[in-house]
């Protein structure tokens, strides 16, 4: 299996463990979790990548499509635990610049608390 | 050195690709993250092609030739019909990516900031489209 | 291949950097329009370093080395000193610098479109500029 | 003599010929001449490039910065003759749109009456 997507709602906050890899074959996987919190009234949504290998841009295209949503109805968006190698795919777009990004989940969380 | 792979016009056959190219990578003397981006930005354009010019039919197929020197990788991808050239397209801001929400619009972006140099030409039909990455570096 | 040039840093001797350049690209498999253009370029950033770095002191000096390979072409320019980063610098519009009429403004740009990659280093206070071409193209 | 520069007034027009190569260390030249013609009046500048041979972007930032200038006081300006290695570098930076580029003195004459 590709991808593997694991939905954690905690307290205050939801994580979200992406693990594997990312691409234009199952970006839609993706848009369908973060619907789904969306619409289940997620407030702080944290997304665990620290077992994400690969994103192209088909997947980096769901996390944008909701970055104006998020910030009209006040829902904290955090990513942590980027390998290097995709963070730095992040960065070549400067998308570190629009989404918040940690490196540990505790970081991340103080973010959201 | 040459490589060639044919590639099917369907997204699950993505993965296929990635593997072929990392395992070309491996040899060379690209960091692990410079590597990572090679196969993004050669993914991006086969993408493109699958989704946007062959409409995801697995029936129809676009060839890769990877080649390889001391100091240059070439990636030539070759397709037959309608040809998309993308060093005549121009990619939107950003933000303009942002705010149009429709969960696309960041591959030839990648592919442009990533690769060395770009080059596109149509010849009888075939569509050929070189990416080339820089090697050496000292 | 290795050539290599140390240029006064006097812009009279930036007529000898182009022969200099000259004689080398005539040899390669660039056309004449693309060998003119690598000449302007590394002329532009030999002459940033004169005038912006050097203060056209012509008893200092800037060092070139020329790299050439099959399909890749390494301009390798040192000096030392206060360095000056060409990839952080950000160019502006080009109608932004019609608007400051201050005769200038317009180097780096040519010197990013017309060279394949830039990479700057300092290193025990010698800043290394390194332009790179691609010659290959089939 | 690495540049030569030509004034030739006639009837309604002047024309300017570059003879050679400019860059940082005679850009100088060709500012003060153009100066000097738009103290003089000039109406309609022509500018033969036919024989030169090369320029920097000493040299281009020269002109560019007389285009606004030109606008203000309807003074025409037209370059004609560029070898096609010179034209090139024109238009890697576009200044072909923004400056009238072409390729006879017919043509160019054309352009001012
Ligand atoms: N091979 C292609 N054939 C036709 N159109 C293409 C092709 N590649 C790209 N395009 C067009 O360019 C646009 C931008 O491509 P890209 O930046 O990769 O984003 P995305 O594919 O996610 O929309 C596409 O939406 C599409 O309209
Ligand atoms: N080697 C250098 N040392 C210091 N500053 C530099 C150097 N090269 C460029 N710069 C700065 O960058 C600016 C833009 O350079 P450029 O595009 O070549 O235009 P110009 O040199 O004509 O002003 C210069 O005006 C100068 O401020």
């Amino acid at each position: 299996m590709m991808l593997q997507i694991e939905k954690n709602i905690e307290n205050e906050h939801s994580v979200l463990s992406l693990i594997g890899e990312i691409d234009a074959s199952n970006s839609v996987e993706l848009d369908e979790v973060i619907l789904d919190m969306v619409q289940g009234g997620v407030r702080n949504l944290l997304v665990d990548c620290s077992q994400l290998e690969y994103i192209s841009s088909a997947g980096l295209g769901v996390f944008m499509s909701y970055l104006e949503e998020f910030q009209e109805k006040e829902i904290k968006l955090v990513i942590f635990g980027l390998k290097e190698k995709v963070f730095q795919v992040f960065n070549i777009l400067g998308l570190d610049q629009l989404i918040k990004i940690k490196s540990t989940k505790k970081d991340a969380l103080e973010e959201v608390l | 050195m040459k490589h060639e792979l044919k590639l099917y016009c369907d997204t699950t056959r993505l993965s296929e690709l990635r593997n072929f190219l990392g395992d070309i990578l491996e040899d060379t003397s690209l960091t692990e993250v410079d590597q990572h981006q090679v196969i993004l930005a050669v993914e991006e354009v086969c993408a493109n092609l699958i989704i946007h010019s062959h409409d995801c039919n697995p029936k129809e197929c676009i060839d890769l030739t990877v080649k390889k020197s001391a100091d240059l990788m070439i990636f030539e991808i070759r397709d037959f019909g309608q040809g998309f050239n993308i060093l005549e397209y121009q990619e939107p801001d950003i933000s303009f990516v942002m705010k149009s929400k429709r969960k696309g619009g960041l591959g030839i972006i990648l592919v442009k900031r990533i690769m060395d140099k770009i080059e596109f030409e149509t010849k009888a039909n075939i569509n050929i489209c070189r990416l080339f990455k820089i090697l050496k570096s000292k």
